[in-house]
């Protein structure tokens, strides 16, 4: 019965269009981000288990954050616009990178002319969102051959893009600052004199990010460019005819997509690994992005955090609970198992409802609103 | 439901990753990074069954070291470095003192780790592995490449051609190819072979296989074409093995190719059979069969049902790595416990441990590892503590050593090794410890 | 100057690779061609037809068998093993999933490919696993023409053969038997294949077996090749390209799309990898698939993508 | 009924031939669309009526002919130039956004309106949220006509095929068309839902003065509806003229019945 909007009225149309317009999800959002923004931090300041502890955040919070903003990056291209992309490891790399890169200085002779590019090291924060931007131009580049090529053959062409950088970025040692491993440490985090080092400092800087992004895609999503997505995602011709340039609204989507998962590539680099090599973000991340997305919900920002949190903790969950339980298996065969397990849980999932975790949410919350009437 | 399930998820999680067992006040907590399962699972497992079966044995047959029981838990990697993280960051905090010292066996989770376990005070082990750089104790004081850094090794795969080919002087002008494995891993030893070809005046080109490995008929057929007189070979798990029948397939010798001590194991030569015959690895000290200590692993451990291993696998290669990588950290724990007294130590306690290890021959002798290991003395300067080596040869059947015992040359190592950690010291404001004033 | 020699060298090395790849690629057109399904969970289906093969003749040989007799009852076995896999991924996965979207299906396979690799290694064991069915060795061809000869590897002429052998044996079974051709009416139209009462569930499970027949024998060669172990799954994504080149749905294209990959990458890593760092084949491949896609987006011997409103 | 007030021709098609591999769906078509009139295009299935809608929208290019199209004549049409120049259009198999709700579709038809780049978009601020409401308003007046107010959160997939007919023809209309093509708006309708979409087709010409085109197979609806007719037989036009003339038509008749020329 607490799950009612009988009696709300809208009385203009900004109301009808707010994020939320049904209070009760407005007062579980409020909650949920006054947990995540005031009570986390203050439990692990008081040390109150199990924050104190380094582990949550910086094992379990801190990857769920940086894969959540990059599962709606990949959701803005794969769910609302309908591209699938195996290539998301890769423009995490970009953003990785070029945030690397431009934190670092970067210094390109030009000696045919008798000049240099020289850029100083520039401040983190910029670092990141210019990160972010460069993985933008190689995405809306990459994004030109969705133009001819659809669907599947897409997804494989998609593959170029991420097996090219793997190899630009473990081949032109310019990129590693001519590190001989070819490993490299992320700048020191400072923002604006702030340095971002305990665990749960990267965890706010990481939450602030998430959130803001999530606020501004759900309002892009919501929007004239949202629905021109989507157009093109359901169908593509008829999008055209009604005056949805195809050109215009796939690149906008490759564009802000990549941009996003950049930024993400970039934190994940600079605030969780702190050193890194190419290795980190192969086509097993693409992967694992586009299972979140399509696990947690194509098309459904909640849903990319939803699946964040299943394919990353899932794992986790499975491990443990045979040593809990005391269960003696060695660990080989918990390994083995944990795969089975998880295929097969992805396999349920998908036959309960191809739609992803969001689906399963709206239909719950469906019934939640005529509970405990059944209609 | 979903709220039911989130708590259960805490529930869980909270239980598995803070919980101390009740019974562990006496009991030094050491984590076992290994890798079980994946592409590189066929090295892995024979190592990380060595690992368990001595921490095992140390239980089993002394009760300990000085009384303090061991308390194990293996955590699964996949050899990818985002599980390790989050490996380390599971297990560091457990036990009553936390983790004694982690041992990665990635050289990508090494780097990932490197400054986590500064800031955390726990030592890294990376035995014959890890950043050659991290030899230098005064920058990198919770880093210790024990027994021998890439660096060494490609130092003394050098030393062995020179002796093949009839003296240092005749390096001149021949041919090394550096077939390796495209990461951090692989491209470690590519600057001191760099070094050296400068040195002794060989040509050097090193050819990168992607991972896993699967496919390298490329590099072989350009190998075939260009003719080196000797190809080195830095891979890990398939890539091993299929440079060894990529080279038959090209009738290149096998005699002529040296892999680092991580592609001279029993998985990386019985996919090929026959034509691994010939086959050419370093050794980290030690090789394969069985020494004294296998005796009591398998009287205090096997006999009681508690082997990790095949038993037919025990006093393989990469078996016995695991086992000396594991008595070093008990050794570890040992000296420090001199210091701060026999009960649980933490991480920090233990890393002066591993500073001032000394194993003497007698010591040696005395665990039952006489003939794997030569003795080998830490310290602040020298993180690496020895840096020896022999070569053996794969018969067909087994392993059999074909070398004397070579030492890696400082001179050669030490000016690399200096001004690549300077570099990161400077990265990363770190003050290099005056290691003149430890003690 | 490149010697024509090296040349030619490289070129039939690199079109007998191709063909390898091509066994791999054939297991997906069979699925994708009748059921529109994208399986990856192939290169997992070669790990486990792979294991079964080697750790079943294995033991055979152990227990006395003569090699022979121990090869054909290896065979059988490893045949039963994927009829199960077959039966198990149509009645619990692909059949309950019948209708939906080409993304959802494609997303289960990749569920299958987790359960088949737990599954397989914690059935037949995670090592690598020696198996010696061909001969691996090389010819020289033309010593007298050219220094050293032509290298033809033996185990990839094997390859090319039992790849012809299989391409045959799938034309006479999709052109000559009564399911054969139920199969490309599926391919068509499944609405109409059901009507004239071909149940649609028996379809798709002598599919998905024809697909893990063929897994097996890519697991003969291949396993002979690296021996049998997990890395055995890369696979997949060294045929994805292959698939690609040649059209989703064609299988005289998968070999030509082998065939052109093949050389394709080889010739690139040999002569403009030493150029530029090496390890261009690594992307090489994927790169030629889109500048083939960006031509003919629906792969050289795909079918004609028409576009209908 | 109400009798268009001009005879300014909106659309030309001259000469129009289009053929795929070796079928011609159309041979030489010629016919015109006068400003404000209900024009309807029929014949037996297969006589290349949707083809002759979408060569006029762009989606298909002719092989030869011209199209005329408020005074610009063009050897073929290209889809963004027909929905900018004003051509708005329903399809015979619902094409709507499966995946969006009725409201959000209808949205989608007031693209070309919509001027906010990307980052204020982003803001849903000031300006943004102003083009975004004001659009918001004409689209509810759309909603209002097609009485349609209780579906519009509802994603279409969900809705009956002849709401989702509406719902096609309320994205079409919010693009504010000056020509409105049709394809067969009412097929697969029950009676009372054909008169319902007559009243509509009727009110959008009347109301907003919009011309219209469209394909229907439903004789006595072409007849009522429509101003002039354009009869099409194997890609030929066969006949053109008021409802009554057309139906006096020998051709037409035979064609309708079948009999081989």
């Amino acid at each position: 019965m607490l799950y009612r909007e009988a009696g709300q009225f809208k009385t203009t149309y900004a109301e009808d269009m707010a994020i939320f317009p049904i209070r009760q999800d407005r007062i579980a959002l409020g909650i949920l981000l006054g947990i995540a923004f005031i009570g986390v931090p203050l439990l692990a300041d008081f040390d109150i288990w199990p924050f104190g502890s380094d582990y949550l955040l910086r094992a379990i919070l801190l990857p769920f954050l940086i894969l959540a903003l990059a599962a709606i990056g990949v959701n803005i291209l794969v769910g609302y616009c309908g591209q699938i992309s195996l290539g998301s490891g890769a423009f995490m790399a970009i953003g990785a990178y070029s945030a690397y890169k431009l934190g670092t200085g970067v210094h390109i002779p030009l000696t045919w002319l008798d000049f240099a590019i020289s850029i100083p090291p520039l401040p983190v924060l910029l670092a990141i969102l210019l990160g972010g931007l460069t993985a933008a131009v190689v995405g809306i580049l990459f994004g030109i051959p969705s133009l001819r090529i659809k669907g599947l053959y897409l997804a494989v062409a998609t593959l170029a893009a991420q097996f090219f950088f793997d190899w630009v970025f473990l081949r032109v040692s310019w990129f590693t600052n001519y590190a001989p491993s070819g490993s490299v440490n992320a700048p020191t985090l400072d923002f604006f004199g702030l340095n971002v080092g305990t665990p749960i400092e990267r965890y706010m800087l990481c939450l602030i990010f998430v959130t803001a992004f999530a606020v501004l895609v759900k309002n892009l999503v919501r929007g004239n460019l949202g629905r021109q997505w989507m157009a093109i995602r359901d169908m593509d011709i008829a999008a055209e005819l009604i005056g949805i340039r195809p050109l215009y609204a796939k690149l906008t989507a490759f564009a802000v997509s990549s941009f996003i998962i950049g930024v993400a590539g970039a934190l994940w680099a600079f605030v969780y690994l702190g050193s890194w090599e190419p290795l980190a973000f192969s086509i097993d991340r693409s992967l694992q992005l586009l299972f979140m997305v399509i696990i947690g919900g194509l098309g459904s920002i909640m849903g990319s955090f939803v699946g964040a949190a299943f394919i990353l903790i899932l794992p986790i969950l499975l491990n443990l609970i045979p040593t809990q339980l005391g269960v003696p298996l060695s660990t080989e065969t918990i390994t083995h198992l944990e795969f089975i397990i998880f295929g097969s849980l992805i396999c349920f999932l998908l036959i309960k409802e191809p739609h992803g975790f969001a689906r399963l949410i709206s239909i719950g919350k469906e019934k939640l609103r005529l509970w405990p009437f059944p209609y | 439901m979903l709220r039911n399930k989130l708590m259960l998820a805490a529930a869980i999680l909270s239980g598995g990753a803070f919980a101390s067992p009740a019974a562990a006040q006496n009991e030094q907590f050491i984590p076992i990074l290994s890798y079980r399962t994946g592409a590189y699972a066929v090295n892995g497992v024979p190592y990380a069954n060595g690992v368990a079966d001595y921490y095992n044995l140390v239980n089993e047959r002394d009760g300990g070291i000085n009384g303090v029981k061991l308390l194990v838990e293996e955590c699964e990697t996949g050899y990818a470095t985002d599980k390790g993280v989050e490996c380390y960051e599971r297990l560091k905090g457990k036990g009553p003192t936390g983790a004694a010292f982690i041992n990665p066996l990635s050289t990508g989770i090494t780097f990932a780790l490197t400054e986590k376990t500064t800031t955390d005070k726990i030592p890294i082990i990376t035995m014959g592995y890890g950043r050659a750089d991290s030899k230098n104790g005064a920058v990198f004081a919770y880093n210790f490449p024990l027994l021998g850094t890439y660096w060494s090794a490609a130092d003394i795969a050098i030393q062995h051609i020179a002796k093949e080919v009839g003296g240092v002087d005749k390096l001149k002008g021949k041919k090394i190819s550096l077939l390796f494995h495209d990461s951090p891993y692989g491209k470690e030893p590519i600057p001191m072979l760099q070094v050296l070809a400068k040195k002794h005046g060989f040509e050097f080109t090193p050819i990168p296989v992607t991972h896993p490995g699967v496919e390298q008929k490329s590099q072989w057929l350009a190998i075939r074409q260009n003719r080196p007189d000797y190809v080195l070979v830095w891979g890990w798990g398939v890539m091993n093995g299929t440079a060894v029948k990529e080279a038959a397939a090209v009738a290149y010798p096998r005699e002529k190719m040296i892999g680092v001590w991580w592609s001279g194991a029993e998985p990386d030569v019985t996919p090929a059979g026959d034509q691994a015959t010939g086959y050419k690895a370093l050794m980290l000290q030690h090789g394969a069969g069985k020494f004294p200590v296998h005796a009591d692993i398998e009287k205090h451990v096997y006999a009681k049902g508690k082997g990790a291993s095949e038993p037919g696998k025990v006093g393989e290669v990469l078996y016995n790595r695991g086992m000396v990588n594991a008595m070093l950290g008990v050794e570890a724990i040992r000296k420090a416990q001199e210091k701060f007294g026999k009960k649980p130590l933490t991480g920090e306690q233990v890393r002066w441990g591993l500073e001032n290890l000394n194993l003497s021959e007698a010591r040696i002798k005395e665990m039952g590892f006489e003939g794997m290991l030569k003795p080998i003395k830490i310290s602040c300067s020298d993180h690496e503590g020895a840096r020896d080596g022999r070569v053996q040869q794969w018969d067909g059947k087994g392993w059999k050593i074909i070398s004397d015992w070579y030492t890696a040359n400082q001179s050669d190592t030490e000016p690399l090794v200096n001004d690549i950690s300077a570099k990161y010291a400077a990265e990363k404001n770190i003050q290099p410890r005056d290691c003149s004033k430890e003690s | 100057m490149i010697a024509l020699g090296q040349f030619l060298e490289v070129l039939i090395g690199g079109l007998m690779s191709g063909v390898l790849y091509s066994l791999v690629a054939l297991g997906f057109v069979l699925i994708f061609k009748a059921s529109g399904v994208f399986n990856f969970a192939q290169g997992a289906m070669v790990l486990l037809a792979g294991l079964a093969l080697v750790r079943s003749l294995d033991l055979l040989v152990a227990w006395g068998f003569p090699v022979w007799a121990a090869i054909i009852l290896g065979i059988g076995f490893a045949a039963v093993i994927m009829a199960i896999t077959a039966w198990l991924i149509e009645r619990f996965v692909i059949g309950p999933l019948v209708n939906q979207d080409a993304l959802t299906l494609f997303m289960s396979t990749i569920g299958v490919t987790f359960i088949l690799e737990g599954a397989a290694q914690m059935i037949f064991g995670s090592d690598a696993y020696p198996l010696r069915l061909f001969p691996t060795d090389a010819w020289f061809l033309f010593e007298n023409l050219f220094p050293g000869g032509i290298l033809v590897n033996k185990l990839d002429v094997w390859g090319g053969f039992i790849a012809g052998i299989l391409v045959a044996g799938l034309a006479i079974f999709f052109e000559r038997t009564k399911t054969g051709r139920a199969l490309r009416a599926v391919a068509d139209d499944h609405l109409a294949a059901q009507s004239v009462g071909i149940p649609i569930s028996w379809i798709w499970f002598v599919v998905w077996l024809a697909a893990g027949l063929v897994a097996l024998v890519a697991a003969t060669v291949w396993g002979t090749k690296l021996g049998v172990q997990f890395s055995i799954t890369f696979l997949a994504l060294k045929a994805l390209p292959v698939l690609i080149i040649g059209g989703l749905t064609s299988i005289p294209g998968a070999i030509v799309g082998g065939l052109i990959v093949g050389a394709g990458e080889k010739i690139a890593e040999v002569f403009l990898g030493s150029h530029i760092g090496g390890g261009i084949e690594y992307w090489f491949a994927y790169v030629l698939a889109l500048a083939v896609l960006l031509v003919r987006p629906q792969g050289l011997f795909g079918e004609r993508i028409i576009e209908r409103i | 009924m109400r009798m268009p007030d001009t005879s300014e021709t909106l659309l030309q098609v001259e000469g129009v031939s289009l053929a795929f591999g070796g079928v011609k769906a159309l041979r030489d078509v010629s016919f015109d669309i006068r400003k404000g009139e209900i024009r309807a295009i029929i014949g037996p299935n297969g006589a290349g009526k949707t083809s002759m809608l979408n060569v006029i929208n762009g989606f298909y290019h002719p092989n030869h002919g011209a199209i005329t199209f408020k005074g610009r004549t063009r050897a073929e049409m290209q889809p963004f130039e027909a929905s900018r120049g004003g051509i708005a259009r329903t399809f015979q198999n619902v094409a709507l956004f499966k995946g969006m709700s009725a409201l959000d579709n209808i949205m989608a038809g007031r693209t070309l309106k919509m001027r906010r780049g990307l980052l204020w978009q982003m803001l849903r601020y000031g300006p943004a949220l102003a083009e975004e409401i004001e659009h918001r308003h004409r689209v509810e007046e759309i909603i209002d006509f097609l009485e349609i107010e209780a579906i519009r959160k509802v994603p279409v997939a969900r809705l009956p095929y002849g709401l989702q007919k509406r719902v096609e023809l309320g994205r079409a209309l919010a693009m504010e068309p000056d020509l409105l093509l049709l394809d067969e708006p009412m097929a697969g309708m029950n009676l009372e839902e054909k008169e319902d979409m007559s009243r509509f087709i009727i009110d959008v010409n009347n109301h907003y003065g919009t011309t219209i085109a469209l394909i229907e197979h439903d004789m006595a609806v072409v007849m009522d509806l429509s101003h002039r007719v354009a009869v099409l037989d194997h890609g030929v036009k066969i006949a053109d003229g008021t409802p009554n003339e057309v139906k006096k038509n020998q051709g037409v008749i035979d064609a309708y019945l079948g009999i081989a020329h």
